[in-house]
């Protein structure tokens, strides 16, 4: 099985930690991480509004790179593009009228798109690697809301991955090394991203729910799967702060960061410095530093 | 060679059998052995068993003119004693209705007188496909189809319908064969190439499932088609699906008319 | 070869196919005519000949559907028929015959939709496939 | 020579819309052996079967075909025309252009020549087809229910009380069903067991009617009129006929935290028990997997205390083998259960209830008593959401279909709520009310006017608990749309109504279609609604589609007038569509050369050994013969058979030929 | 007319195949065809196989194919279009290398085909047949054509009969008309010196039973079913001996097609239970004893009795082609021998 991997833009750029704690775990797993050759943009942000067949040819582009290099499945870390390249496979191989449309976007991207390559995400790849218990050097023992967002298990009939509704799959990774999943209702609310650029007051608004809910359950940390979500969740951290005039100080890791915290990497190797909100974790069996922390927004009565 | 007419000679004389079927001299230079049905010990001298003794001497079991003789043992080469036990499963042989002689190469006879015993002696054969008739048979698999159409469109061709194949076979023993329907006509008579073509079709498929690979049908034809290919190939195919050997039990299910429900169906949208 | 228009037919089993197709019908969902079906009481009742007979009479491609394994109207005949075209497709090939000319497939009494699918899908890849000229021109060869 | 007459319709415009009927007509004529080919606009009606039967006679037509709808259809229509003109039906075939012609494809030339494709095709059919006589099988008067729910007991009272044996097998260990576990009943909300005891009494009493309860059918073989069952009795663990039903073990059982079923997992109940005290028979069982004795091998107290004697610790199951002539499915639904609704919590939150344990949380003899109380901590509930469509009419949820039963009870549910919380505050959330029957939109206005039911027209898109709430977020599309969000202390599901877990499996061993949904497929959605395609074998209650008490009641009473007209004749009359082995002068007398590879290929145990013996006595061959009594026409042994010796009728070897030929060789169909 | 002696060599011969194919004429001539050496066409000398004694099949197909086509037939709007072969189209075709045995054969399938009428479309075909048939320089043990009036060097039934006399050297032999035109085609023929003499290269094929005891014989065992079981116990019901033989003429007719389609004529054998079985069930020869004895009896009464003429010419075809090792030969002799 070989295992290519797609980083995309915000790999390279505004989730660099989310990269670097990838492969700092996929070392300590002992996976090959290969980068697709010559891979280009997944088209996420405005292709797809734009025009069908320049939207289903960049991600098929991706993939026939893949196909063409030997690869088996392709990561794909950012949910985003993790979206565009399912849907895209799912387009061209499974929906109605799919190989007709194969032929014409073959014929676009001059290369054969044949559908070989399996379409993982991160937590379905992380699933799949067994062991990891035992790889562990201190537990993360702390409780932890799962954020999964809405494009890592939408749309259910295309994804097919996990339940659209209360998902599992991160929370199920978490028992795994050792933390403490929470029951929370902001599983897959919307933080807003969509409005990114034009909105950010909702964007603020939004996220702040989500924020606002996995504190008052007693969280002591937000773990994302998208590049998106953690950009809204920590680099917005003082737009949500302004707008729900409160201060909330629980720090957004990277999946593969609180593994890599798990593993006994050390903190820089995982880019928790790159963090707006400061992480004071580290994989020292001590976990004192997040204690100390005041809860915040905490409702009386429930602490 | 003497065991096995003395073993006759025994068997005759004691009344055992009232017939032992046989090999003999073929009657040309480097004709192979024939088939010969001794009736008195004094005749028995006359069997022979080397090399040449090819036939499958079963198929007499089914010849009503043989049968009327009385009961039989029969010299049988390994295929004939698998052709037996698919023929008892095929209701078509009784217990005790013959008497196997099994032959080895080595000319040691042993007498086999119940489809027990005879079970009991073909599963200790090795009834797989030899290695060379693998190599062969993969030679044709691994051509492309069109090289495979022209191939047997070449060898049916020469097909005369002279139904050499199906005399020769002991699991042609019907007593109307699909091809003497007329109504409707399934194969057409003439020996033209969609009739040959047919014909083939048909005796292979109606061989799936019960052939025991004798190689009999290829020896009669009198062209020279390979039909021990087309046979081959299915008992291979039979064997890969529904794990099933022909003739290795006196009371088995045949492959074709019944079913497993996880039988592969990857073929079937 | 794009105004080839193939004859394609269809051998399928009263209970589900044909009263899928059937429903096909009641649902006025489209597909290709050039489809023609012949009802059989069951799959387990199609005999491997008929198909030859098809090919040899003119017909470019064949449907044979019955009931899925299970939900069967009389209990075990797909079953058997199951295993007579595994076989018979491993003769087919080993003969050089193109075996995607035949397209076996389960469709129920439910399935009008699938119904229509498998017909255009098989259509199309008979029309892809060409006339099964291969096959016909031995009709009359060998005559002298 | 043929004479052949055939019959195009044009279904009024249905057929000739698309298809030129005209063409195909004159097409017909041309056909060697036509001699006689008409169109008509609807040719099922009366002058259209007067059409036919007049041909016949002023033609002398050896054969018929009408080319016109499915053949599912009309078939037997046109039989029974030719029949009554004097030709044998058989002799009458269908060409369906309409199903699979005029309404799968488009106007056009195409479309025609198809059209007359398909007739010719049938034309050269019925040359070959030969005149059959019915076969004649007799029929063996006693009905088996499977189920013991209200379909199942209205269905056995029916057949019993019109003179005929019923065998009543039902799985659990009491009849009654769903029913019984009902508080009160829409629209008229008087009490489910009120009404339901007194015939599960009547059940247990009446002579015709031999009840197995806590049984399961093992296997069922045969066919209409001639099944035989076998029917798998579990074991109780106690002899049921000294056992007097006086509850004593079940009141001394130490093992007493066993979640009930009949409770819908609210309620209690010991290792040895009685579903409900109504129950019928009033026998307990004993339930294996929680009895200390079966677990440690230790305690045995209710042995002990038994008056009688009766507990039976080593008893084991029995098969009991049966003959009948007739079969109702009467074997119910489920509701939607387990994490299906991860949105909702239900499963996790405790005070996320379904429907069911709504009914067993109102009703008088439930673990409450009927009093309101929310099982995470018994508080009365002030604030309860009802959500209504909970997975029915959700095809994400891939139930597409909608559920019926669920308006009705839940404007039920929340009126009793009223009616036992007088403060309390009822919010329904709904997609539409499906309100249709006798007095139901009126009990939805009352829910709604007199008990103050709050309907908000919207979805519940998430439910989670903050503070000891339940947070139920939804939108009230009514109000433009607007998200809202109610803090609930309990919410009750209306669950889909889905089949049984074991349905399909059920159907398998009976052989009769279903659905992808898994209900089982009636006959004809309209006009056969209470019979299944396997003759002989009926349909009562949900097992067939979600549906209410009184649907439920007057289908099993459909379905037992269909079981009591099988049983008013002696001797059943069935189609001669099955296969024969062939049969010839001696000295051959059968072409069949006794292989015997039909007899393991068939499905019904059909081929028997015939020895055919000369004057003498002695044997002359041992040949394949076809029991017409068993035989079920699939034709499995006929494509097997090597030498040609077995064919069916009415899909004759020579009648599919000549469709094959006559299909594919345009203008030139003579064969 | 009498027979002229000429010598050819085989450079001779080749030029002779390549103005017959000049001529567009079919060649038939023994080609090795896998382990089997058979009649099929040929265009070179190249491809010819002299060196076996006999070849698989005869050359009957030339006269008397396999599947022949007799008319044609189209149903069109309930009347029937007939239409006739073209003898016109038959092909000329050019039989080369048949042994004498084969050549005398084509007598045999004259006198059947043309017993009480004429049967036009093998007239025809035979008319368009010019054989040129080679002595048998050796014989094997299934050869009998001494003890059926024929032998290793006979000319009847050729146009040319050729006698290799040393190596590529042949002696022709031009006995009819249509072998004088085929001489005529072939340049450089030399004269044959009155000292060749054809004999001295036969193979030598001694009488092995007397064929006047034979038809006595069976007509005294037609009704020893004994001698019958007994003598075809092996026999196996195939029809290999009839399609192999060069005199056996029995013929199935079938008419293929729906609608429209052709009448055809496809051999036959009475070794086969269907050849007599009638609609009523009714087998007169249900057992293979009869099937046998019917093969003897036609070739060695029936057929001297009513065509005047030997149905078998005793090319041994048969026993080398059966796969039971029926050598008709042996079966003979028992006939002959046979104590009345």
């Amino acid at each position: 099985m070989k295992t290519g991997f797609y980083p995309g833009c915000s790999m390279k750029g505004s989730a660099r930690e989310y990269s670097e704690s990838l492969m700092a775990v996929a070392k300590v797993l002992g996976r090959e991480l290969p980068e697709i050759p010559d891979w280009n943009c997944c088209g996420a942000t405005a292709a797809h509004n734009l025009d069908r067949d320049l939207a289903l040819a960049l991600p098929a582009r991706i993939l026939a790179a893949a196909e063409k290099a030997g690869m088996d499945e392709v990561l794909v870390p950012c949910a985003a593009c993790y979206s565009r390249l399912s849907v895209t496979r799912h387009e061209l191989l499974d929906a109605k009228g799919s190989e007709a449309l194969r032929a014409r976007i073959s014929g676009l991207i001059e290369a054969e798109y044949r559908g070989s390559a399996k379409v993982v995400n991160i937590l379905e790849w992380l699933a799949g690697i067994g062991g990891l218990e035992g790889l562990i050097q201190a537990p993360f023992a702390r409780k932890v809301a799962c954020y999964y967002g809405c494009l890592l298990v939408r749309p259910a009939g295309i994804v097919k991955f996990d339940r659209p509704e209360e998902p599992q799959s991160m929370d199920r990774l978490m028992k795994k090394i050792g933390a403490e999943p929470l029951d929370w209702a902001f599983k897959t609310e919307c933080c807003g991203a969509g409005f990114s650029i034009s909105r950010n007051d909702l964007v603020a608004r939004l996220s702040g729910l989500i924020l606002d809910d996995a504190v008052a359950r007693g969280a002591e940390a937000v773990i994302v799967a998208c590049p998106m979500c953690h950009l809204n969740l920590d680099m917005r951290r003082p737009n949500i702060e302004k707008r729900a005039d409160k201060k909330f100080r629980i720090p957004v890791l990277y999946v593969t960061q609180a593994i890599g915290l798990a593993l006994g990497i050390a903190p820089k190797k995982l880019g928790l410095q790159r963090h707006k909100v400061t992480v004071r974790f580290s994989p020292a069996v001590d976990k004192s530093p997040a204690e100390t922390l005041p809860p915040s927004g905490t409702r009386p009565g429930e602490a | 060679m003497e065991t096995l007419r003395n073993k006759a000679r025994e068997l005759l004389a004691s009344k055992t059998v009232q017939m032992v079927i046989g090999y003999g001299r073929g009657s040309g230079e480097a004709a192979p052995a024939r088939a010969v049905f001794i009736r008195a010990a004094a005749e028995a001298e006359s069997l022979i068993f080397d090399a040449s003794c090819q036939q499958n001497l079963a198929v007499y079991l089914m010849k009503p003119e043989v049968r009327q003789l009385g009961k039989a043992a029969l010299v049988a080469t390994p295929s004939a004693l698998r052709t037996i036990l698919q023929l008892a499963a095929e209701n078509q042989v009784k217990d005790h209705d013959l008497l196997a002689l099994a032959v080895d190469a080595q000319g040691e006879v042993t007498p086999l007188a119940t489809l027990q015993t005879i079970e009991a002696h073909v599963a200790a054969l090795d009834c797989n496909l030899s290695a060379g008739e693998k190599t062969e048979l993969q030679k044709y698999v691994a051509l492309d189809p069109e090289q495979r159409r022209q191939f047997w469109q070449e060898e049916f061709a020469r097909c005369l319908k002279c139904y050499a194949c199906r005399g020769a076979c002991p699991l042609c023993y019907c007593s109307r064969c699909t091809v003497e329907c007329n109504q409707p006509q399934w194969i057409p008579v003439p020996a033209h190439d969609l009739g040959n073509l047919e014909w083939n079709v048909m005796r292979a498929m109606h061989l799936a499932g019960r052939c025991v690979n004798c190689g009999d049908c290829s020896r009669a034809c009198p062209v020279g088609i390979p039909l021990y290919l087309l046979n081959q190939r299915l008992l291979s195919e039979v064997l890969a699906n529904f794990n099933f050997r022909s003739g290795m039990a006196a009371k088995a299910d045949n492959a074709m008319s019944t079913f497993k429900p996880d039988d592969p169906e990857d073929f079937i949208r | 070869m794009s105004d080839f228009e193939p004859k394609i037919v269809a051998f399928v089993c009263n209970w589900c196919t044909y009263a899928g197709a059937d429903l096909t019908g009641t649902n006025r969902m489209k597909y290709s005519p050039r489809v023609t079906i012949i009802r059989f009481p069951c799959t387990g009742r199609i005999d491997f000949m008929l198909l030859l007979k098809a090919f040899a009479n003119g017909a470019d491609g064949i449907i044979v559907s019955g009931c899925h394994p299970n939900d069967y109207h009389y209990s075990s005949g797909n079953f058997h028929a199951r295993r007579r075209w595994i076989v018979f497709r491993g003769l087919l090939d080993f003969l050089g015959i193109d075996v995607r000319r035949v397209q076996f497939s389960w469709v129920s009494a439910a399935e009008g939709a699938k119904w229509a699918q498998l017909v255009d899908a098989t259509a199309e890849q008979i029309r892809q496939l060409g006339p099964f000229s291969g096959y016909h021109k031995l009709r009359g060869a060998g005559v002298e | 020579m043929a004479r052949i007459g055939v019959f195009i319709c044009h279904c009024g415009e249905n057929i000739s819309a698309t298809v030129d009927v005209a063409k195909v007509a004159a097409a017909a004529a041309k056909i060697p052996g036509v001699v006689h080919s008409v169109d008509y606009k609807y040719m099922c009606s009366d002058p259209g079967q007067q059409m036919v039967s007049s041909a016949i006679k002023e033609k002398n037509l050896t054969g018929v075909v009408v080319a016109a709808c499915s053949p599912r259809m009309h078939e037997p229509t046109f039989r029974r025309a030719c029949a009554e003109a004097g030709l044998n039906p058989f002799l009458c075939e269908m060409a369906n252009i309409r199903e699979h012609c005029s309404w799968v494809h488009e106007k056009g030339e195409a479309t025609t020549n198809k059209a007359i494709d398909i007739v010719r095709t049938l034309v050269a059919k019925v040359k070959k087809n030969k005149a059959l006589l019915p076969i004649k099988v007799p029929v063996t008067k006693t009905a088996l229910v499977l189920g013991g729910g209200i379909a199942g007991i209205q269905a056995s009272l029916d057949i019993a009380n019109s003179g005929h044996k019923v065998i009543l097998v039902e799985k659990e260990p009491s009849i009654g069903g769903h029913m019984s576990q009902l508080s009160e009943t829409f629209p008229t909300l008087d009490c489910s067991q009120c009404i339901l005891t007194p015939r599960m009494v009547e059940v247990a009493q009446n002579p015709n009617i031999t009840l197995y309860s806590y049984a399961e059918l093992e296997s069922l073989e045969g066919f209409i009129g001639n099944f035989k069952a076998r029917i798998r009795k579990k074991a109780r663990s106690l002899d049921e006929k000294l056992c007097t039903g006086c509850g004593l073990c079940c009141q001394k059982c130490p093992t007493k935290k066993i979640a009930s079923d009949f409770d819908a997992g609210l309620g209690m109940r010991p290792a040895i028990y009685v579903p409900f005290p109504q129950a019928v028979p009033n026998k307990p069982v004993i339930d294996r997997e929680h009895c200390t004795y079966y677990l440690k091998g230790k305690c045995r107290l209710c042995e002990k205390v038994c008056p009688t004697q009766a507990i039976r610790f080593d008893q084991a199951d029995e098969i009991v083998e049966v003959e009948v002539g007739a079969v109702v499915m009467a074997t119910g639904f489920d509701i939607k259960h387990g994490d299906f609704f991860p949105e909702y919590g239900y499963g996790n939150y405790r005070d996320v209830i379904d429907g069911l344990q709504f009914e067993r949380m109102a009703s008088a003899s439930g673990p409450t008593l009927g009093e309101m109380r929310r099982p995470s901590d018994g508080k009365v509930p002030e604030i309860v959401v009802f959500i209504a469509c909970a997975g029915s009419r959700d095809p994400a949820k891939g139930i597409e279909y909608c559920s019926k039963i669920c308006c009705m009870y839940t404007a039920k549910h929340a009126m009793l709520y009223r009616h036992k919380v007088h403060h309390g505050k009822p919010y329904v959330f709904y997609m539409d009310i499906r309100a249709g029957g006798k007095m139901y939109e009126e009990f939805v206005r009352r829910a709604i006017e007199e008990d103050g039911v709050q309907y908000i027209r919207g979805r519940v898109s998430r439910i989670y608990e903050r503070g000891g709430k339940l947070i139920v977020k939804g939108a009230d599309t009514l109000l433009g749309a607007r998200p809202m969000e109610i803090e609930a202390d309990m919410v009750v599901l209306a669950t889909a109504g889905v089949a049984n877990p074991g349905a399909e499996a059920l159907a398998q061993k009976v052989h009769i279609s279903y659905d992808s949904h898994h209900f089982y497929s009636e006959a004809h959605p309209k006009l056969r609604p209470v019979e299944t395609n396997t003759a002989g074998i009926f349909l009562a209650g949900a097992c067939q589609a979600p549906k209410d008490i009184p649907e439920s009641v007057a289908q099993a009473s459909g379905a037992a007038a269909k079981v009591a007209a099988l049983f008013s004749q002696d001797e059943l009359i069935r189609e001669p569509l099955i296969a024969v082995v062939d049969r010839q002068a001696p000295p051959l007398y059968s072409t069949c050369v006794g292989c015997f590879l039909c007899q393991t290929s068939c499905p019904y145990q059909a081929i028997e050994k015939e020895e055919i013996r000369g004057r003498d006595g002695q044997l002359i061959k041992t040949v394949a013969k076809v029991n017409p009594g068993l035989c079920q026409g699939c034709g499995t042994c006929v494509a097997l058979c090597r030498s040609k010796s077995i064919d069916i009728q009415g899909f004759s070897h020579e009648q599919v030929y000549a469709e094959v030929l006559a299909l594919l060789n345009r203008g030139e169909s003579d064969v | 007319m009498e027979t002229e002696k000429k010598l050819i060599g085989r450079g001779e011969l080749e030029k002779l195949f390549s103005h017959w194919r000049s001529k567009g004429k079919r060649i038939l001539a023994p080609k090795k065809i896998g382990a089997k050496i058979d009649f099929a066409a040929v265009t070179t000398l190249e491809e010819v196989c002299l060196d076996q004694v006999q070849t698989v099949q005869s050359a009957k197909t030339a006269v008397f194919p396999r599947v022949e086509e007799l008319f044609s037939f189209k149903n069109k709007d309930g009347r029937v279009e007939i239409r006739e072969r073209d003898q016109g189209a038959l092909p000329e075709t050019v039989i080369f290398g048949l042994r004498p045995c084969d050549d005398a054969a084509f007598a045999v399938l004259k006198a059947i085909f043309n017993w009480d009428s004429q049967d036009p479309l093998f007239s025809a075909r035979m008319e368009k047949v010019a054989v040129i048939g080679v002595s048998c320089p050796r014989a094997d043990e299934y050869c009998f054509c001494t003890s059926a009036g024929g032998g290793p060097g006979g000319t009847t039934g050729s146009d040319i009969l050729l006698t290799e006399i040393a190596p590529g050297e042949y002696l022709a032999e031009i006995i009819s008309e249509k072998g004088r035109v085929l001489a005529g085609e072939a340049a450089g023929l030399k004269p044959c010196p009155a000292s060749v003499s054809k004999e001295a290269h036969l193979a030598k094929v001694e009488p092995v039973f007397a064929l006047e005891r034979v038809a006595p014989a069976l007509a005294r065992l037609f009704d020893d079913n004994a001698f019958w079981v007994e003598q075809s116990l092996r026999c196996l019901g195939c029809g290999a001996c009839a399609y192999v033989c060069p005199a056996c003429a029995c013929f199935d007719i079938q008419d293929e097609g729906g609608g429209s389609g052709q009448r055809l004529r496809c051999w036959d054998s009475c070794g086969f239970g269907l050849f007599t079985l009638h609609t009523s069930g009714h087998n007169p020869r249900p057992v293979q004893s009869q099937r046998w004895r019917q093969r003897l009896m036609h070739k060695f009464s029936y057929m001297p009795e009513r065509q005047q003429v030997l149905g078998c010419v005793g090319c041994g075809r048969c026993s080398r082609a059966c796969p039971v090792d029926m050598n008709i030969l042996e079966h003979l002799r028992s006939v002959a021998e046979a104590k009345p």
